[in-house]
């Protein structure tokens, strides 16, 4: 491989954890000899003042360019490596790190010696990773146009409030000009606020007198396209007129959900029988009514406990309200005794001075609504109780609501039926927590009273502010590692966009026909799934390349023993799990090699494919448990990949065990020993594949296979979608489905050792030759020459009568 | 650079290096409990404490804070030194015993028991903080803190359940010297039931 | 009466101090004057507005004595246990007034009635031992005195 | 500065200096014993004494006069007539004799302890006669809220000389001559101080008052702020020009309302009057003060916690290097002094360091203030010079131990600090001769302890206290504490053996050189003083079981005394283990096996028949 690339590498004693364990000696003197490593230095911690001193001291002086630190965990120290090195100007990507007290000293009973001839293959590999890496250049990204909030929640107001106090420009779509409307229909998603109702007139007073503020009224949200920075948004116009549209820069969506009746199995008639909202209603036209109202705190009954906070406080709140205005009305609150009533000492001593009765039932037993009377069970004494009414007032159903979920379809939040709408799970970098506020802000997103919802507003304001402030003085740089589309290899099929969980991947408009992808880097997660999908290998995943991971197989494959083990761990699971193994010095089966990939599901199959072919005998990838993948499915993606694999070991008619995948939960380090020991051994029971003529053959169009468009294609269909909620995906006749893959499979193999045959060759072929120099049957092999004649791939010329195919010219 | 003599070793530091860096730059070995090269050291397990000699008077320091200065006279094995030591280790023995590292560090020191009550010999946390630090400068999540005070002081997360900021990198797990961090791992990481703690508290 | 207004309104608090977290004290000394409790809510808000991680602003509300994350009672009992009140006592003092009241250690009682805490010396060593019962100052208190007004105050 | 001495030549012109003043204390010990319903009734009284009256006196209301013992205080200027523990009902007497008439009410006087005569006039009483009223000074002569009232006791005289004529750095020269140390416990050097601040030159920096007074047992920095806030406003500002800093921070103990409110009134008159803001008395420097409330933590008195919890950070200190004076508050050079210390500076720019380097010992210059509580006939607030005797303070101006010629021990210092035994009592009170007799200076408590105290009960409690208010950074002191406590209390109980006693000792040194802050470091001072003096009295509970003082709970029992015991049933009542039985008018007994010895039944015996054994 080309050397295009000054590497040093340093090696830490870390004290006595490392140094003494394995021969750092003999271990130099070999980096020294290979021509990948341009520099080499041992020292007693790499990590301290006067170890980082020495790295900064021979990067400057050798001019190195990629450094790698073979001492303990990359996921706890890189960061201080990145931060301490800054200085010399390595950036991310640009540092790697070999544990090798975790995964080498401490881990096993081998000399030194065989330790530090295990430490260097690790240490190469890495070392041919970062040759291979071709560092991007940083992405600046500026806010064209202002911040819309759109949705027509609640917490549109304070959303628009927080942006204008920070001075930034904001449009807010509403569907009525007059606040005072507003107000008026508060209640309907947000029952008993009336306390605030003063509070929230002047936050509206506020937004309607800022100059930052703009207000339009629009009809439905049509569509949204764009990226961080520059978005499109479309509505439908109110009269009917062309479709109105916004450059925006960023978009705040606040969403309140629905409330909605009991009905009738808990008496609900709309007029004695009401719940929250119609109380509202009565209240503000009938004013307060006279007699006995009960509330009656059903969430439990109605199967949503964690409700009855919500519940209670609005009908504390109206209860109050009632009181303070009509003497003539009683009022009880009716509860579930498992719920603590969510009242202050102060609010109980009101509570008694207004007469407000506070009545347990026990929960065991389900209140019976009669006329004119609640049944109910005392759980003092367990007698039946009968509680008079004139009014029962009901807890409210609460949902996401129509508008709302179109709403969020547009915005390509997935809604799946009965949840409410948290969009954006990932969790992989701290910014990444609460970016799902940022996006979203209202009772839509998880049942909440208005204080909450007006809360979510005004930080959903300001963690986008950050980004615009940011963006304004040109210090916003998209991460360093995140995925990038070639436009020119993009063919916008659209399988990227569909397994994507993090909703970064946008069509780019205006294109005709087939569009073309691009990525938001600033939502990108960097898991790169969607990157191993690609069938065109148009996505990357930069500084982070498959490229990258195939050189550091092909290096360590070819360093490997017949009996060692090529393995990837995730950076959340398998490489953790490993970690903390090597942090209890638990001992386990040396000949386990294992390389660190940031998601199990960026491993594209033809880095798999890559392993065997130069030399490994047998891949294990350790990733996430399932369902606790931190990019959602690179779990469930890898699995079907390692499917493709093992269809296609067994075509070449290698053992399909000797590719696995298995999981790690990183705070079970002995559950993950099991794990490779146990393959360990297995793999060793299987001995190595003969690395002769034929197989070697075969292994040429193992490799070949998986990158052929049509096979990625097929493999993409099966791929889990966000939608889908069962590991590994649920997909409808899977079987059928996978049927179908295996022939598509086993026809692609043998094109491809026909097209490498020819190609290697040069030689033109007749039918039985080639059957014969594939050990492959006439029969199919015919139809697929046959194919490939037709498809062009290759030619065919008569020769005394016979068919020959050759390459063509 | 600077001229300093470590337990009669005369050694040479660079300005902004602590005792510690020193003295491990020298491949002289000093004990500690809360300090990882990953975070900024804290000075509070107080097992890296060195004795400064300067004629008559002497003082301890934390090694792992205190910089290196021109002509310091520095004794990391000096009696004084290992009384600190020995009683820190005995007192963690009794307040921590489920720790292995902290019994091999206490065997070193010849301390393999305790005289004071064991009031729960399930505990494995020091509260060295390190989990808290490297949460906070490492990954930067912030996701756990100290809890409380004094000798009522834990780690965890707020209320103790389950919070959004955790990202659930395991970091905590990898740092902690005890081990403790596994049993709380589980109390902090996994998604927050948001519904639950916002709505229904 | 250690009595919460039940109309203040949490955001006019959030409000009177600028959103930089050297303030996150005086917010939260605010709230827990206004409303005698932090409440988990009341802690985000003041999270969002000083920029402070909730961690670290639970483990300050933790960390001081003066904040309290559990509502407190109607009536608020402090004892002093100030050196001069300890050598006159009011160690005893505290003991007896919360076994009189079904309570092991300081803190609040059930029915959110009272709530005990005891005090590092209100420096009134002249009055030893003192007591402060909702704010008024009881010098020289003895158990039968103390028990008999914290009584009387639940009967009210 | 002219105009501010005009000014005050002004007010004080304004005053006739023989008029008739009536004095009231409302300092807390006397506002506890009802001296704001003494006030009340004294405007009525004069409203209805009315045309009898010549002249109408004015009423002022002060700050803490110190005696807090002798609640509520009532003194007539300018005679300077003291009357003590004043009821609302005695006003009227006191305007138709001592108002109208000019005589004097004997039985509100003040009798001398030992000789019974009534003494007239505050000089006359020791209490006040022993005393060097320095940071005190203006301490129950002025009324705090009425910044006039100071400006006529001389307020801002010395802030107003160092800002118009002299140089920062002849500000800290002087302060530094005048050998003034830190009134806050450990006693280092003020001007030193400064000085490490100053030299950082032209960047940000900031003052500190510690004010967060934690000590169990202290109130004098309170009685300053509460009685004359402007001295601490005053040596702030000074303190602000000498170093270089526009910004200073009052950090206030919550517990203390009254001293919040009387230092923010000073601020905002003082700011209203340009002695603080900008351009301070036209000398072009620029200062402010902002007040921080203290949220209930001992140790944000040690100096980095309490910059952390400005900061708005648990307050949990740092390990030093860097040093405040270095890397403070937000990073920056800062100065922490506390209230005594910032009040003593406006002094001595006032008067001169060669006055105040006149006061005081060799190494210990000027006075202190100290909280003189305990078993002690004069509990009170008392300023005495440097160097004076233990025993002047406790036996004399302190008036003795009630009913003993002798005090078993006197604890100096706080939870820092230790008891010092009736045989130091000739030792000569200054930072160097507390800290060789093992005790401390500590801000200032001074508890007196009789033989109804116990040693080891005292250790364990200041221990107890330490334990709750540790931050639990440190391991020494977080596990530390607790275990000396453990240790101790064994001891309380009769248990533990001699071997433990040593055990202490090693342990206690541990603690000392291990802990990160002063809190830990000088934690064990309550058990290595007290075991120094009082070894016997621990020894007699390991190996006796048995507590001298009759403290230890596990010790001790309850018994009637058959003799004086009347039958009243009132003990049986009381007692809520129903451990007490006996007939009506038949001598009761306590059965052990119940008692729980929480002495409800000794409080409530009206006879004094239950003894303790």
């Amino acid at each position: 491989m080309a050397d295009n690339s000054k590497i040093g590498v340093f090696l830490c004693e870390c004290g006595r954890r490392i140094a003494p364990l394995v021969d750092l000696k003999d271990l130099a003197a070999k980096l020294e000899a290979d021509p990948l490593v341009d520099y080499v230095a041992v020292e007693p911690f790499s990590c301290l003042a006067p170890g980082l001193d020495q790295i900064t001291k021979a990067v400057e002086e050798k001019g190195l360019d990629r450094v790698v630190i073979a001492g303990c965990e990359a996921r706890v120290m890189l960061k201080k490596f990145q931060n301490e090195l800054a200085a010399t100007g390595l950036e991310e990507g640009q540092i790697d790190i070999v544990n090798l007290r975790g995964h080498v000293a401490q881990v096993s009973d081998l000399s030194p010696e065989e330790k530090a001839a295990k430490g260097f293959k690790l240490i190469k590999a890495v070392a041919a990773g970062l040759d291979a890496l071709a560092p991007s250049v940083h992405e600046q990204v500026e806010f064209k146009g202002p911040v819309m909030i759109l949705g027509g929640g609640i917490a549109t107001y304070s959303a628009a409030q927080e942006l204008s106090r920070r001075e930034i420009e904001s449009i807010i779509a509403v569907s009525t000009d007059e606040w005072e409307d507003e107000i008026r229909m508060l209640h309907e998603h947000y029952p008993g606020e009336r306390h605030y109702y003063d509070r929230m007139e002047a936050i509206m007073r506020d937004v309607d007198a800022s100059p930052f503020v703009r207000r339009i009224t629009v009809g439905e949200l049509s569509s949204v396209s764009g990226r961080t920075g520059e978005y499109l948004v479309t509505f439908s116009d109110p009269m009917g007129g062309p479709p109105r549209v916004y450059e925006v820069g960023a978009i705040i969506a606040a969403l309140d959900g629905q409330m909605l009746n009991q009905g009738t199995n808990f008496g609900h008639d709309g007029r004695t029988v009401i719940c929250h909202t119609e109380a509202e209603e009565l209240l503000w036209t009938k004013g307060v009514p006279e007699g006995q109202i009960v509330f009656w705190i059903n969430d439990y009954e109605a199967g949503h406990p964690e409700y009855a906070y919500l519940a209670s406080r609005a009908a504390w709140s109206m209860a109050r309200y009632m009181r303070e205005r009509s003497p003539l009305t009683k009022v009880t609150v009716l509860y579930n005794h498992q719920m603590p009533v969510p009242l202050s000492a102060g609010e109980r001593a009101a509570s008694r001075k207004l007469g407000i009765d506070w009545v347990a039932y026990d929960g065991a037993l389900r209140p019976t609504v009669q006329a004119g009377y609640v049944t109910y069970c005392d759980p003092e004494d367990h007698t039946e109780q009968e509680m008079p009414w004139d009014r029962l007032i009901l807890s409210p159903r609460r949902s996401v609501g129509q508008e709302a979920t179109k709403v969020a379809h547009v915005l390509g939040l997935e809604h799946v039926e009965g949840h409410f709408l948290e969009p954006h799970k990932q969790r992989v970098r701290p910014e990444m927590v609460g970016r799902a506020e940022a996006f979203l802000a209202g009772s839509a997103r998880y049942p909440c009273d208005l204080h909450e919802a007006l809360r979510q507003g005004r930080r959903a304001a300001s963690k986008t502010a950050e980004m615009v402030e940011k963006a304004q003085t040109g210090e916003l740089f998209a991460p360093r590692m995140v995925c990038t589309v070639d436009q020119s290899k993009c063919i916008g099929c659209g399988l990227c966009k569909e397994i994507c969980d993090c909703g970064g991947i946008e069509p780019v408009e205006g294109h005709g026909g087939n569009i073309p992808r691009h990525v938001d880097p600033m939502v990108c997660t960097g898991g790169g799934t969607c990157a191993a999908a690609c069938p065109y290998h148009a996505l990357t995943l930069q500084n982070n390349t498959t490229s990258q991971r195939e050189a550091r197989v092909s290096t360590l494959s070819k360093e490997l023993a017949a009996d060692e083990i090529l393995s990837f761990g995730c950076a959340w699971g398998g490489l953790a799990a490993a970690d903390n193994a090597g942090v209890k010095g638990l001992k386990y089966d040396p000949r386990m090699y294992m390389l660190r990939v940031g998601c199990i599901g960026q491993l594209d199959p033809s880095v798999m494919a890559r392993a065997f072919l130069e030399g490994a005998n047998s891949l294990l990838l350790i990733g996430c448990p399932p369902e606790d993948c931190h990019h959602s499915y690179g779990l469930d993606h890898t699995w079907s990949r390692v499917n493709l694999i093992k269809k296609l070991l067994h075509l070449c008619g290698f053992d399909r065990r000797r590719i696995a995948l298995a999981h790690a939960d990183l705070n079970n380090p002995e559950e993950y020993i099991r794990t490779v020991n146990s393959f360990v051994n297995q793999m060793a029971d299987l001995g190595p594949i003969e690395r002769n003529s034929e197989n070697l053959e075969k292994l040429a169009g193992l490799y070949a296979t998986v990158n052929n468009a049509r096979v990625r294609w097929v493999l993409g269909a099966t791929l889990r979608r966000p939608w889908e909620e069962i590991y590994p995906g649920n997909q409808r006749n899977a079987l059928a489905f996978d049927r179908d893959m295996m022939g598509v499979v086993s026809e692609e193999f043998i094109k491809s050792r026909v097209a490498n045959l020819l190609r290697d060759t040069q030689k033109p072929y007749q039918l039985h030759e080639l059957a014969n120099a594939l050990q492959a049957e006439e029969k199919p092999l015919m139809e697929s020459v046959r194919e490939m004649v037709g498809e062009g791939l290759i030619g065919r010329m008569h020769k005394d009568g016979k068919a020959h195919y050759m390459l063509r010219a | 650079m600077l001229n300093l003599t470590i337990d009669g070793k005369k050694v040479q530091a660079e300005a902004g290096w602590t005792l510690l860096d020193t003295a491990r730059q020298h491949h002289i070995e000093i004990p500690t409990l809360c300090y990882h090269e990953a975070v900024e050291p804290f000075g509070a397990c107080r097992l890296c404490v060195v004795e400064l000699r300067q004629g008559d008077n002497s003082r301890l320091v934390a090694s792992c804070v205190y910089p290196a200065e021109e002509g310091l006279e520095v004794h990391t094995m000096s009696e004084k030194v290992k009384n600190v030591r020995r009683w820190i280790l005995e007192m963690l023995l009794s307040e921590c015993p489920a720790s292995e590292a902290v019994r091999e560090m206490a065997a070193e020191y010849g301390v393999d028991s305790t005289r004071f009550e064991v009031r729960n010999p399930e505990e494995e946390c020091i509260l060295c903080g390190l989990c808290v630090r490297a949460c906070a400068q490492v990954v930067g999540a912030n996701a756990i803190s100290t809890v409380g005070r004094g000798a009522q002081k834990e780690i965890g997360s707020p209320y103790l359940i389950p919070g959004e900021a955790c990202v659930a990198c395991g970091t905590c797990v990898t740092v902690c010297p005890t081990g403790a961090m596994r049993a709380r791992f589980d109390r902090v990481r996994g998604v927050p039931e948001v519904v639950m703690a916002k709505a229904g508290k | 009466m250690a009595q919460t207004a039940i109309d203040i309104d949490i955001d006019e608090i959030i409000e009177r101090y600028p959103g930089k977290p050297e303030y996150l004290i005086f917010l939260m000394q605010d709230i827990q004057a206004a409303f005698n409790y932090i409440s988990p809510e009341a802690l985000t808000l003041v999270c969002d507005h000083t920029g402070v991680a909730e961690s670290q602003a639970y483990a300050v509300a933790t960390f001081y004595n003066s904040f309290s994350l559990e509502p407190k009672g109607e009536n608020l009992v402090q004892v002093c246990l100030g050196t001069a009140c300890h050598l006159k006592g009011s160690g005893l003092i505290a003991e007896n007034l919360m076994r009189s009241i079904g309570l092991d250690e300081p803190g609040t009682t059930e029915d959110l009635k009272y709530t005990v805490e005891t005090v590092n010396c209100l420096g009134a060593c002249a009055l030893a031992p003192v007591a402060v019962v909702n704010e008024a100052y009881q010098p020289k208190v003895s158990s039968p005195k103390l028990m008999k007004t914290v009584k009387k105050l639940g009967d009210a | 500065m002219e105009e501010l001495e005009q000014l005050r030549g002004e007010l004080q012109a304004a005053v006739d200096p023989d008029q008739t003043m009536i004095v009231v204390c409302h300092g807390t010990g006397c506002v506890a014993n009802g001296s704001q319903d003494v006030t009340q009734a004294l405007k009525n009284a004069l409203a209805e004494a009315g045309e009898d009256i010549k002249v109408m006196p004015g009423i002022k209301t002060t700050g803490c006069h110190g005696f807090c013992s002798r609640g509520p205080l009532v003194i007539i200027k300018p005679a300077n007539v003291f009357y003590q523990q004043v009821k609302p009902g005695d006003v009227e007497e006191i305007v138709a004799q001592t108002i109208l008439k000019g005589e004097t009410v004997d039985r509100l006087l003040y009798k001398h302890p030992q000789s019974g005569d009534a003494l007239e006039t505050t000089d006359e009483i020791p209490f006040y006669a022993g005393q060097e009223r320095v940071v005190l000074q203006n301490i129950g002569q002025i009324d705090p809220t009425d910044l006039e009232d100071a400006l006529r006791a001389g307020a801002y005289a010395g802030m107003a000389k160092a800002l118009t004529a002299m140089q920062p750095a002849e500000v800290i020269e002087s302060v530094t001559k005048a050998g003034l140390r830190g009134r806050g416990g450990a006693g280092f050097p003020t001007g030193v101080k400064w000085g490490l601040a100053a030299k950082h030159g032209d960047v940000e920096k900031f003052v500190l008052c510690n004010a967060d007074e934690g000590d169990p047992g202290a109130f004098m920095d309170r009685s300053v702020m509460e009685g004359d806030p402007h001295a601490v406003v005053e040596g702030m500002i000074i303190g602000g020009y000498a170093i270089g800093a526009n910004v200073g921070y009052v950090y206030v103990r919550a517990e203390y309302p009254l001293a919040i409110k009387h230092l923010e009134m000073a601020l905002d008159d003082a700011r209203a009057l340009g002695l603080l803001g900008e351009n301070i008395l036209g000398s072009g420097f620029n200062f402010d003060i902002r007040i921080n409330r203290g949220a209930g933590a001992f140790v944000c008195g040690e100096e980095t916690a309490l910059m952390r919890s400005v900061e708005g950070k648990v307050g949990e200190p740092v390990p030093r290097p860097p040093y405040p004076s270095d890397k403070g508050l937000f990073g920056k050079p800062s100065v922490l002094n506390n209230v005594e210390t910032w009040a003593n500076v406006s002094r001595i720019l006032d008067r001169g360091w060669e006055w105040f380097a006149g006061l005081g010992t060799e190494k210990s210059k000027g006075t202190k203030v100290f909280a003189l509580v305990g078993k002690v006939n004069n509990v009170g607030l008392v300023e005495v010079p440097m160097g004076i005797k233990l025993k002047e303070i406790v036996m004399e101006i302190g008036g003795g131990v009630p009913g003993s010629d002798h005090f078993k021990a006197v604890q100096t210092g706080g939870p820092s600090g230790g008891c010092l035994p009736w045989e130091d009592a000739e030792l000569p009170v200054d930072f160097d001769s507390l800290i060789a007799a093992g005790s401390m200076m500590g801000s200032g408590g001074m508890i007196v302890m009789d033989d109804r105290d116990c040693m080891v009960d005292v250790a364990k409690y200041f221990l107890g206290f330490l334990e709750e208010e540790s931050c639990g950074k440190c391991f020494p002191c977080r596990l530390g504490v607790p275990r000396l406590r453990e240790t101790l209390n064994r001891f309380s109980k009769g248990q533990g053996t001699v071997e433990d006693i040593d055990d202490l000792y090693s342990l206690a040194e541990a603690i000392k050189m291990g802990s990160l802050c002063a809190l830990g470091g000088t934690a064990p001072n309550a058990v290595l003083s007290t075991l120094r003096y009082f070894r016997g009295e621990y020894e007699a509970h390991i190996l006796e079981h048995r507590c001298p003082a009759g403290v230890c709970k596990d010790l001790i029992t309850y018994k009637i005394d058959p003799d004086t015991c009347t039958g009243c049933r009132a003990c049986a009542r009381a007692c809520p283990q129903e451990a007490i039985s006996g007939e009506k008018k038949k001598p009761h007994t306590i059965d052990e096996s119940l008692c729980i010895r929480c002495g409800m039944c000794m409080e409530s015996c009206k006879f004094g028949a239950i003894q303790v054994f």
